[in-house]
This record gives C-alpha cells, sequence and structure tokens, in this order.
C-alpha cells in the first residue's frame, strides 16, 4: 500500500507532466483534472497511513542511505504534502478555467504546472542533501517557465531576474553540498545528524550550513535578497502567482529549516540565529512598508509575501540553543505559519485575478467603488487577509500566538514587537485595498462578474485558512506523531 | 455533549448564520432580508431568555475544546455573561428594526446588514467567552466587522474616520494580545472564574502581574474609550444612526468595558487587584475620563459628537463601578452596563429621527422640534434626563449605587466626581431639552405634520419610544428580581463569595 | 567613483569568500570522512548490474536523481520552445551557401554519429553514457541547422513534444513497471537490469539531443501577444 | 597537497571569481557565464574534496554529472530567455529599468 502511495505521490506528476505535453490547453485540463484527483487521494492516503502508523524512511530503489536515495515520510512531510495538494489543486482549477486556451502557448502551461509539482513533492520527502538540490532546480526551473510563459519584456526581465538569483542559491546551496558530502561522506542529512550526535564537531563544518541556508534563503527571497519576488510574483498569470507565493518560496524554506532543525544545534552559532532573525524582522517591516506603497493590486500582494516570509525566519532564533517545549513552540507556530500563509496567500493572488479581471485594471484605485457590486472576490480577498494580518481565528493567529508564546517563553522579548508590529503593518494593507473598494465614486459602473467556479476556488482557500487556526491543535498533533527510526542509518 | 453545552453555541450562530444568508441575499430582497434579521434576533432574544433563566437556577452552560496547544476555545454562560448578551440581544432586535427603517431606499443593504449580523454575532461571543483568549478572538472579530459599518457611507469623510478607528482598535488589540500572551506565559490557560485566579500569586510575580494588568486596561481601554484612548469614538460618528446606536450603546464600547470587569473580576479577582494596588489608579483615570467627556460635550454643536463625549464619559461609570471595593459599588458599575445601554441608545435613536426626518445634525437647530416630533422628543428627553440622573429613571439608580458604594469603600472623592459629573452632564443635555419644547422653530421643515400619521417611519418612530420607556421601567422596579440592578448584585454576590 | 567603490567592495567580498571557503576546504580535507560510500559501493556494485560505478550511481543507486534530472532537462526544452511561436523553424539567414560547411557536414555528421554512439555503448564499462551521446548527438543536429539541412521534426509540433518526452516516458515506465513486479520504486528486476539500463541510455540520448537542439532552434522571432496582469498599462 | 585538492581549492577560486561576476557583471550573457564559472567551481569542489583523501569516488562524479546536466539546462533556458528579451526590449542587462524599481510608483 505504502509502495504504491508513494509511487502516486512521486511518479503521478511526472507521468502526468508527459501527458499533458502531448495534448493541447483544453484536453489538458482535462487530463489535469484527473490527476489531480488522483493526487489529492494518495496525499490524502498518505497523509492518514502516516496519522495512524507513524513516520518512516522509504529508501528508492530499494537502496537505504546511504549508498541510494531516501526519503523520510514523517508527519511535517505529509502535511506539506497535502497542503501542496490542496494548494495546487485549487490552482490548477483556477487556471484551467482563467488562462485563456487559444493562445498556442498556453498548452506549455500543464506540463510546467506537473513537473512543479512533482519537485515540491520530492523536496518534502527528500532526506537526501543532493536529491533535494535536484528538486529546488526542478521546481526553480519550471516556476521561472510558468512565469515566463507567454510573456512580454517586463515579464521576461522578471523572470530572468527570478531565474539568476535561484540559480545563485542553487549554486550556493550545492557548494554547501560538496562540503558536507567531503566532510561527512554522506549525502543523507539523517545520517550526518546522527553522526554528530555521537561525535565532536569537526573544524569547519559551519561554513557548509552557512552557504546552504544563504543559499535558501535567496531562493526563499529573505530580505534583503527580495529583489526578484515581486516583480516575478507580481507579473506572474494569477494561478501562477498563487502557486508561486504559497508553494515555491516554502520549498526553499522547508529545507533550511529542516537542515536548521537536524543540523543547526551542533554547527549554528547564536549569532548567525539572531542575525538570520533579525534579516527575518526587516523583511516585515520593509515588505509591509512597500506594500503599503505600491500602486499595483498583484504587487501589493507580492510585497506581502515578502513581509510574511520574515516571519518564517524566526524560527531561526527561537530554536537555537532554547528549552525543548519553546522549541517546540516555535515549531509548531512556524509550520501553522507556513500552512496559513500557503492558504491564505494563493487565495489572495486568485481573488486578485478576479478582481482584475472584473475592473478590467491592475490598479489599486480601480477599485473604487467595486464594493458595492459585492463582489464575492473581494470577501475571500478580505478573509485570506485577516489570516495574514494574524487576527482570530485564523491560522495565522494561531501561529503568532505560539511565536509570542515562544519569544516570551525564550525571553527573546524583541520578536515579540516584531510579530505585534508585523500585524498592524499588515493590517494597514489589506485595509487600504478595502478602503479602495468601500470609496464611493459616480464612474465606477463598469463591473464584470467572472464565472462563479473562478469565484468559489479563493473563498474555500480563504476559508480554509481561516478555519485552519481553530483546529490547529489537530493539525499539529499529526507532526508530533512518533518516528519509527529504523532503516535509519 | 447535552443540549446545554451546545445552547451558547447556538446563541453566537443565530447572528452569525444570519450574517451568511443575508451576504448570499440579492440586494433587491428587501423582505426576506427583514424576515431573516428580525428572525435571527427573536431566535437569539428566545436562546438568552433561556440561559438566563438556566444561570439564575445555576445551571452551567459551556463548552470547551484546545483549539492552539496550550490554549482552549470556550463558551461559557455565567451571569455577567448573560447580563451583556441580555442587553445585546435585546438592543439588535431594536437596532435591527430601526435599521430596517433607517436604510429604507440607501445602497449597499445587502452588504450593512451582513456585517451588522457579524457585528452581533461578535459581541454574543464576547458575552459568551470563557476565557481572555476566547474573548480576544471575538474582540478582534469585532473591530473587523465594525469598520464596514462606519465606512458604510464611502465618502472621503467617512474612510478617514474609519482608517482612525482602525488604527487605534487595531493597535489595542496587539497591546491585548501581548497582554493575554504574556499573561499566559507566566500563568497558562486561565477561564473566567468568579474570584479570580491570582489571590494567592506569588510576590515574585507581582510585579509582572502589574505590568501585564496595564497592558490589559490600555488594550481594552481604547474600545472602552477611557481618556486618553477615545479619540476614534467622536470621529466615528459619520457612520449611520443604527450603527452608533448599537456601537456606543452596546457593542464596541461596551466590549471594552466589559473586558475589564472580566479582567478584574474574573482573571485578577477582585482582592487580588486591590491588594496588586491597580484599583486605585484606574478609578482616578476613569473619574477624569468622567469629568473629561462631559467637559469636552459642552463645547460641541453636533447633536451626535455631543452624544459620542457623553458616551466616553458614561462609560467610565462602569470602570470606577468596578474599581470601588465592595459589593455595593460593584453593582453600580455592573448595572450601568445595561442603563447606559438602555439611555444611549434611545438618544441615538432620536438623533437619528431628527437626521432622517427633519434633517437635524446640529444642535442650534433643534429649536422647537419637541413640536413637530413630540414622540421622539419625549424619548430623547427621558433619555437626557436618565443620563443627568434624574429619579427614579435608570441613571438614577446607578448613581446612587454607585454614591453608596463609594461611601462603603472609603472613597469619598467619588462623590464629589458623581455630583459634578451629574452637574455637567445637565449643563449640557438640559439646554438641548430646552430647544426642543421651549423655542420657536427656525428650521426649514414643515412646521405642521398632518394629524393620523406619525411624525415619522414606524420603523424609526417605535424603537426610541420603547427603549425610553426601558429607561423608566428598569429604574422604578429596580428592585425587582430579574430587574438589572438585582441582577447585577447577583454577579457581585457570586464574585465576592466564590 | 560610486562605481569604482561598489566593484571594490564585491571584490573584497569576494575574495573575503574565497578565502574562508579555501580554508573551509582545507581544514575538511585533513580528516576522513566517517563514512565510506565507494567501498559500500563497491560492494554492491554486483547487484546493480553495471560495471561501471559512476554508471551504477546514476542509473541504479541514486536513479532518482537522474529521472529528475532529465525532468529538468525536459522543462528547460519546454520553456524553450514555448518561446518559439513561429510555425516554421525555417531561418534563412541561418541558410548558408558556404561550400565548406557543405563539406565539413558531409564528413562529420556521419562521423559525430559514430561517435555518440560509441559514446552510449562506452557507457557501461567506462567514462561517458547517456549525456555524453546526447551531447554530441545535438553538436551534430546544430551543424546540420547551421548548414541549412531542413529537419522537420524540431517544429514545435506533436513530433517535437514526443521526443522531448520520450526518454523521460521510459525511464518512468521502467520505473512503474518495476513497481508492478513486485519491486520497490526504480528497482530494475534481477536478471534484465543491465538491458534495461542500456534501453533507459539509448532513449535518453535521443531525448537529450532533442531538448538541446530543440532550445537551439527556439529562436524567438515574432513578437509576443499575451498581455500581463502586473505590468504597467 | 594532492591533486584533487588542488583541484578544490581551484574549484574555491573559480567560486570567488564566478560570484564576482555573477554581482558585478550588467551584461546578461556574461552574468550567465559567470554563473557557469561558478558552478564549475563548485562542481571541482564537489568532485575533488572527497577524493582528496579516500582514493577514487564514483558517487561525486555521478553527482556533478547530474548537475552539469541541471546546469546545461538552466543555461539554455537562460539563453532562450535572454534572447527572447533582447528580442523584444532591445536590453541585454536587467539594470536601467524604471518601471519596477522597488518602492517607487509603477
Amino acid at each position: 500500500m505504502t509502495l504504491w502511495l508513494m509511487a502516486g505521490l512521486l511518479f503521478t506528476p511526472l507521468a502526468w507532466a508527459v501527458l499533458t505535453l502531448l495534448t493541447d490547453f483544453a484536453r489538458g485540463r482535462l487530463v489535469t483534472w484527473g490527476g489531480i484527483l488522483v493526487q489529492v487521494l494518495v496525499s490524502l492516503g498518505l497523509w492518514l497511513t502516516v496519522a495512524r502508523d507513524g513516520g518512516f524512511y522509504y529508501g528508492l530503489g530499494g537502496w537505504d542511505a546511504p549508498l541510494g536515495i531516501e526519503l523520510r515520510v514523517d508527519g511535517l512531510a505529509v502535511t506539506f504534502v497535502l497542503l501542496t495538494a490542496v494548494v495546487a489543486s485549487a490552482c490548477g482549477w483556477h487556471a484551467g478555467i482563467y488562462i485563456d486556451p487559444d493562445k498556442p502557448w498556453h498548452r506549455y502551461f500543464w506540463p510546467l504546472f506537473w513537473f512543479l509539482w512533482s519537485g515540491l513533492n520530492a523536496v518534502w520527502l527528500g532526506d537526501d542533501l543532493f536529491n533535494l538540490y535536484v528538486g529546488l532546480e526542478l521546481i526553480s526551473l519550471s516556476a521561472v517557465g510558468l512565469v515566463a510563459l507567454g510573456g512580454k519584456a517586463s515579464a521576461l526581465r522578471a523572470s530572468l531576474r527570478y531565474l539568476l538569483a535561484a540559480l545563485l542559491g542553487s549554486l550556493a546551496y550545492l557548494l554547501g553540498v560538496a562540503l558536507m558530502y567531503g566532510q561527512f561522506g554522506t549525502l543523507s542529512i539523517a545520517g550526518i545528524a546522527s553522526w554528530l550526535t555521537e561525535h565532536p564537531v569537526p573544524a569547519g563544518s559551519g561554513l557548509a550550513l552557512a552557504l546552504m541556508i544563504a543559499g535558501l534563503a535567496l531562493k526563499t527571497a529573505l530580505f534583503p535578497l527580495h529583489q526578484w519576488l515581486p516583480p516575478a510574483h507580481g507579473i506572474a498569470k494569477s494561478p501562477v502567482s498563487a502557486l508561486l507565493s504559497a508553494l515555491v518560496v516554502k520549498a526553499s524554506f522547508y529545507i533550511a529549516a529542516r537542515l536548521w532543525l537536524e543540523l543547526g544545534e551542533p554547527l549554528g552559532n547564536l549569532v548567525s540565529a539572531q542575525l538570520v532573525g533579525l534579516l527575518g524582522s526587516a523583511a516585515v517591516v520593509w515588505g509591509s512598508w512597500l506594500a503599503c506603497r505600491q500602486l499595483q493590486l498583484k504587487q501589493v500582494v507580492a510585497y506581502s509575501s515578502v513581509a510574511q516570509i520574515g516571519y518564517l525566519f524566526l524560527l531561526f532564533p527561537l530554536t537555537y540553543s532554547v528549552s525543548e517545549s519553546v522549541s517546540l513552540q516555535a515549531q509548531q507556530g512556524i509550520t501553522l505559519q507556513v500552512i496559513s500563509h500557503a492558504l491564505a496567500k494563493a487565495a489572495m493572488f486568485l481573488a486578485a485575478g478576479n478582481l482584475i479581471l472584473s475592473v478590467g485594471s491592475s490598479r489599486v484605485d480601480a477599485l473604487a467603488g467595486v464594493s458595492r457590486f459585492l463582489p464575492f472576490s473581494l470577501f475571500s480577498f478580505g478573509l485570506a487577509g485577516v489570516s495574514l494580518m494574524s487576527l482570530p481565528p485564523s491560522g495565522g493567529f494561531a501561529a503568532k500566538w505560539l511565536l509570542l508564546q515562544a519569544s516570551l517563553e525564550s525571553g527573546q522579548w524583541w520578536w515579540v514587537l516584531v510579530l505585534l508590529v508585523g500585524g498592524l503593518l499588515s493590517a494597514a494593507y489589506v485595509f487600504r485595498i478595502f478602503r479602495a473598494s468601500f470609496l464611493e465614486s459616480p464612474e465606477s459602473d463598469q463591473f464584470y462578474h467572472p464565472a462563479r467556479s473562478l469565484e468559489v476556488i479563493p473563498m474555500i482557500l480563504a476559508l480554509l485558512a481561516l478555519g485552519l487556526g481553530l483546529v490547529s491543535e489537530q493539525v499539529l498533533s499529526v507532526m508530533a506523531l512518533p518516528f519509527e527510526v529504523e532503516g535509519s542509518p | 455533549m447535552t443540549l446545554n453545552a451546545w445552547l451558547p453555541v447556538f446563541a453566537l450562530m443565530t447572528s452569525l448564520v444570519a450574517a451568511l444568508v443575508i451576504f448570499a441575499l440579492p440586494e433587491k430582497g428587501y423582505r426576506l432580508r427583514t424576515a431573516v434579521n428580525l428572525g435571527a434576533a427573536l431566535v437569539k432574544l428566545g436562546l438568552v431568555v433561556v440561559m438566563v433563566w438556566g444561570v439564575f437556577r445555576g445551571v452551567d452552560y459551556g463548552v470547551s475544546f484546545t483549539m492552539v496547544p496550550g490554549v482552549a476555545f470556550a463558551l461559557k454562560a455565567d451571569a455577567l455573561s448573560m447580563m451583556f448578551a441580555t442587553l445585546s440581544a435585546v438592543l439588535w432586535l431594536l437596532t435591527t428594526v430601526y435599521a430596517v427603517g433607517y436604510l429604507e431606499d440607501s445602497p449597499n443593504r445587502s452588504r450593512f446588514f451582513g456585517f451588522f449580523s457579524l457585528c452581533v454575532a461578535s459581541t454574543m461571543g464576547i458575552a459568551l467567552a470563557g476565557n481572555l483568549f476566547t474573548f480576544f478572538l471575538f474582540y478582534e472579530m469585532l473591530t473587523l466587522s465594525t469598520y464596514p459599518l462606519v465606512v458604510h457611507r464611502g465618502t472621503e469623510k467617512a474612510l478617514k474616520a474609519g482608517r482612525t478607528y482602525l488604527i487605534y482598535t487595531l493597535t489595542g488589540g496587539a497591546v491585548l494580545l501581548l497582554a493575554i500572551a504574556w499573561l499566559h506565559g507566566v500563568e497558562g490557560d486561565l477561564p473566567f472564574r468568579e474570584g479570580g485566579h491570582f489571590i494567592d500569586a506569588d510576590a515574585d510575580i507581582h510585579l509582572s502581574l502589574i505590568l501585564i494588568f496595564i497592558l490589559l486596561v490600555a488594550g481594552l481601554g481604547v474600545k472602552a474609550a477611557v481618556f486618553p484612548l477615545h479619540g476614534w469614538l467622536p470621529q466615528a460618528m459619520v457612520a449611520p444612526a443604527p450603527v452608533s446606536a448599537l456601537l456606543h450603546a452596546v457593542a464596541v464600547v461596551k466590549a471594552g468595558a466589559f473586558g475589564i470587569v472580566r479582567v478584574v473580576y474574573n482573571i485578577y479577582g477582585i482582592e487580588a487587584s486591590s491588594l496588586l494596588g491597580v484599583l486605585e489608579p484606574l478609578a482616578w483615570l476613569a473619574a477624569f475620563t468622567m469629568l473629561y467627556g462631559s467637559v469636552r460635550a459642552l463645547s460641541q454643536v453636533a447633536l451626535k459628537r455631543l452624544l459620542a463625549f457623553s458616551t466616553v464619559s458614561q462609560v467610565s461609570y462602569i470602570i470606577l463601578g468596578v474599581c470601588l471595593f465592595g459589593p455595593v459599588g460593584a453593582a453600580g458599575g455592573l448595572v450601568h452596563l445595561l442603563h447606559q445601554g438602555i439611555m444611549k441608545i434611545t438618544l441615538f435613536f432620536c438623533a437619528g429621527n431628527y437626521a432622517e426626518t427633519l434633517g437635524i445634525h446640529r444642535i442650534d437647530d433643534m429649536d422647537g422640534a419637541g413640536r413637530r416630533m413630540p414622540g421622539t422628543s419625549l424619548a430623547f428627553t427621558i433619555g437626557a434626563f436618565g443620563m443627568i440622573g434624574v429619579p427614579p429613571l435608570a441613571g438614577f439608580i446607578t448613581k446612587w449605587t454607585l454614591g453608596s458604594g463609594a461611601l462603603a469603600a472609603n472613597m469619598d472623592w467619588v462623590i464629589a466626581v458623581l455630583v459634578l459629573s451629574s452637574l455637567l452632564n445637565a449643563a449640557y443635555f438640559l439646554p438641548i431639552v430646552h430647544r426642543l419644547w421651549f423655542r420657536e422653530p427656525n428650521g426649514s421643515w414643515p412646521r405642521e405634520r398632518r394629524w393620523g400619521r406619525l411624525e415619522t417611519n414606524a420603523w424609526l418612530f417605535w424603537p426610541p419610544l420603547l427603549t425610553a420607556v426601558m429607561t423608566v421601567v428598569v429604574g422604578v422596579l429596580a428592585s425587582l428580581p430579574f430587574s438589572p440592578l438585582s441582577w447585577a448584585e447577583l454577579i457581585v454576590l457570586r464574585e465576592y463569595s466564590p | 567613483m560610486i562605481w569604482t567603490l561598489r566593484t571594490l567592495f564585491i571584490a573584497v567580498v569576494c575574495l573575503a569568500f574565497t578565502g574562508v571557503l579555501a580554508a573551509s576546504i582545507w581544514t575538511i580535507a585533513d580528516k576522513p570522512s566517517p563514512v565510506n560510500l565507494p567501498q559500500l559501493l563497491s560492494e554492491n556494485l554486483d547487484r546493480s548490474g553495471v560495471e561501471h560505478p559512476v554508471t551504477a550511481v546514476l542509473l541504479n543507486f541514486r536513479s532518482y536523481d537522474t529521472l529528475l534530472e532529465i525532468g529538468v532537462l525536459v522543462i528547460a526544452g519546454i520553456a524553450g520552445i514555448s518561446m518559439a511561436k513561429t510555425a516554421t523553424l525555417e531561418d534563412p539567414e541561418l541558410r548558408t551557401s558556404d561550400s565548406l560547411l557543405y563539406a565539413l557536414q558531409r564528413w562529420f555528421v556521419p562521423l559525430m554519429l559514430v561517435l555518440a554512439g560509441y559514446l552510449l555503448w562506452a557507457g557501461s564499462d567506462r567514462p561517458g553514457g547517456a549525456f555524453q551521446a546526447g551531447a554530441v548527438l545535438a553538436a551534430t543536429g546544430v551543424l546540420m541547422r547551421l548548414g541549412g539541412i531542413p529537419m522537420e521534426f524540431l517544429r514545435p509540433g506533436r513530433l517535437l513534444r514526443l521526443g522531448l518526452a520520450l526518454g523521460f516516458t521510459v525511464f518512468l515506465l521502467v520505473a512503474v513497471a518495476s513497481a508492478i513486479g513486485g519491486e520497490a520504486f526504480l528497482a530494475y528486476p534481477p536478471g534484465i537490469t543491465k538491458t534495461l539500463i542500456v534501453i533507459i541510455e539509448s532513449v535518453l540520448t535521443l531525448s537529450i539531443a532533442m531538448v538541446l537542439l530543440a532550445l537551439f532552434v527556439s529562436a524567438p522571432v515574432n513578437d509576443a501577444e499575451d498581455s500581463e496582469e502586473g505590468s504597467s498599462s | 597537497m594532492t591533486a584533487p585538492l588542488l583541484y578544490a581549492l581551484v574549484g574555491a577560486m573559480l567560486c570567488g571569481i564566478g560570484l564576482f561576476g555573477l554581482l558585478r557583471l550588467s551584461h546578461l550573457l556574461r552574468k550567465l557565464l559567470a554563473f557557469n564559472i561558478m558552478g564549475s567551481g563548485v562542481f571541482l569542489v564537489m568532485v575533488g574534496l572527497p577524493q582528496h583523501q579516500g582514493g577514487q569516488d564514483p558517487v561525486p562524479q555521478a553527482l556533478v554529472l547530474t548537475g552539469i546536466v541541471v546546469a546545461i539546462a538552466a543555461t539554455a533556458l537562460a539563453i532562450v530567455l535572454i534572447r527572447r528579451y533582447y528580442h523584444l526590449s532591445g536590453m541585454t542587462s536587467l539594470e536601467g529599468e524604471t518601471t519596477s524599481r522597488e518602492g517607487g510608483p509603477e
């Protein structure tokens, strides 16, 4: 059973990529919707399996680490697999209706979409440093392809910028992998971690971790390495933006977090942990501030991603040399933040796309008066905003609560200020959109209601983000499952 | 789980479901929307009445589950929450009736009533919250759902007021969250409990507790419009009259005041608060706000702004009452939660009627309006007299009880403040009453009204009269069981002898 | 002035980076690594079905890496041909009448094809393999294209897409088929490992050549027509 | 010092040079070349470092082969993008953009 679930997870996206490559857009859409169903079922199946039996290592091709590639199937990984299934299905469903099927180059949307998905699954489950690199590249290149698809010069510039940043990030990561392999002779994260628990830390190994995390931070667009993100996320088609902001940046963060949690205690140091946290805080403030100043709707949302990503990096200081309970709280908080941001941001981008479709302009001030038409998408946008502002009962709030607790308990009260100020700043940019929509202006008569199904999708995502806070205990409990270590090196 | 556990949830859901249904209804579905609105309000009132009876008999209503690791989402009905719940359920019904009339033929009604219902759902949640965490959850939801109501008119002025409102309340919310998170870090998850949790607190956490108390009051004080955090309230007056009525009489300011009551009684406990020495400064602040609001009200020219400053002053009565150590003063403060709600909603309904029917917004235009709209003006007069504290109206009961409580608590200066405040109340309300009845009309509205017809739309006419009658009734019958005063005494009894 | 300062700053940063990196390498090189992977590998080489250890690693022990790697290549190919929107890829400027090039072609194309075949075959016991062969094959295609020899299959039609996907598909099918046979994923059934690997290598060669060639010819020559949502308009 | 270690150290130098190029150069093709130089440096480190003491190690060799393919795919994609970008805008660098500067109005 597990075999089939793993196969479904890793190979059906690849198979669907090939299938959709051979068809045109309209048929590719049907094929994709079928594939989405399979993926959702498989992801759910694996999640249930892990929720029932606990996590395990899975050696691909019958070869265990360190010789072969091992996958780490634990609660966190399957939670993200499921999250990906939800968000990517929503984006795929939305894209099928949203994207113009008559443009010949749009047929390439589906294969790229499926490659992206397979890369994401590979990253969530990966436990092999080099395999993670290949997975990252799979994600980056398909994401760049999606941004550039059929674009004009500005889209190409954005995608080039994105590509160069992603490549530099990958190289830094790969250099770290090279050093790690040179030092430990294995590529398995679990192998390195277990060796480090029994032996003294060898000299010169901090740089490898630093390089990897720096490269991944660049790919995650941590301030001040964030400049590539807003143009790329802002200019892509809305379903693509949603995928990028919701999932793609999370993939590189996920690897960084995994590395830090497994290797950070022996190889890291306090200064760098605090520094990463500081950069995250700067991202929160600076990203929100710039989001307030953007004139384009999707740029607002894109800069908001920069800010929200900043929170994620508070994981580093909050898990370094603190008590077990604080570390757990911080991990839970960050996990919730990842999930709720993924859901909320996907909802927001999709809703923004619908709004742009409705008013025929991408500017914020073009929204004047649209509130009168009671656009469903505006409502979804607002509900997603509640989560971004981390107001209750959203998942964002639950995340913030846990992070507040972790900061207070570990005595690092300065992060408390960041969390509170960040919430207020995000309220500033979210309500800026609402302010525009509530303005009663005489000329706002033009309004086009997009198809209902386009509007329903962001609403579902937004409601999930909102409701996540109420069930966060249940969601987090899957992560805390015991992990079967047998078979680990 | 039994039905009892679910009653608070149902009470919460009535308005939540109503909100969702209303959002889904088309703008033109006027009848259906009104029916949903009134139906939900009536159902909610019924549920609340059942729970009041149950709480009186000592039934335990409550439901709770772990929401975030370490914290529970808890709904619970105790005597205090029923007081607030009753207030909002009764006044929601009346305000809905009023709003249906007030917004006749205006645009965006679907949006308005949707958020209006959400707002009431939040208020209900605040009333029924079983711990600070849950309280905060609904407290923020209230902020969000009132924003669209404040900016409802969509003018630049309204949007500016909305922004001010948000800046104040969201910042207050952030401070409150900090305080709650800190408190949680110190003591863990604290359910609201009669007598509080900190009576035997270690001396080494006293400083943290005092700091947390200050933060809590600062966070809650924004909504309660305690000086110097009151700035949003007069600006928010651009909202339509039913919103002002609801915001000022029931939802927002009361949520803040109610929160402070909860913190003092059910988190810290009155004795522990007194022991920590935090009550006295709070009492001084409340007293100052009482006087400050009244003084500012004196110089207002717009009727609704005057009422807003009057609210600033009146809400602090509640806080002052809470700070008086001793059962009598406490009852006085608590009962004002209800009394002020009833009186102030009357005044706002009347102000709305003047604006809607005669186009009066400024005080100097009110000359002689009493002849044109006697019913409304009668209601206004009763409300104003109540505010001043004329016996036997509701305001008198409050002030009398507060005064006795102050004496019992050996805080004689409070009497002076009460007297001074009443004089100031009279100083700004009596001239208006005088204008209404004894000046020649100078407005441009038609002088004579046609006989056989109400002075204004029936939907607008009856709610203020009804609340005016209530103002009289709760004053006259204050000593009967289930009167607000008796109920407040029941709460106090449970608090002081847990 | 600012330009120079900036350059200087970057230069100093890069130098420092190089220094730290070199120092780190120096330190690491001192100690033997705790896991002796080469030994483990040679112990298991028999079971891999290939004699050459690098090929064994690529196509057996770490075949998932290779599968994804081909995926990356296909992505690049897809993204490349999505840029080429012309129906015809005939580029008159490229059609040369240079007689020297013709002469070269006549000699080189067959030679290079043979070389590609040799590289592919050599992969099982010597350095070499699918990628090298594919690269040579692609170079042959480039040469042909420069010489103006029409290559119908490079039109962005189904044939090209099929070619792009071929190697990847076969690889994937083998992976799935092995599971149907009851093995773990990407585990080759014992006995026919060698055959399967040779098949995979051959189709991979074709696909790799196809992708590289497609990327070479996807010269974007027409204007984009799609409007963007986020761009200022 | 053995030959593999020398490779690794040269790789470190190439990394530095490539990084400098990536950060300093503005012409897109040069940036891309710089990326490839840095990539080569990384591959050299990857191959050189483990073989310094352990002797022949096929694993890093295989990894580098995979890495090269990935790098080639990325380079090819970048070139296609650069060509198309040049075709549409006539520009060869990302600088000089006035439309999407950070913070400024767009």
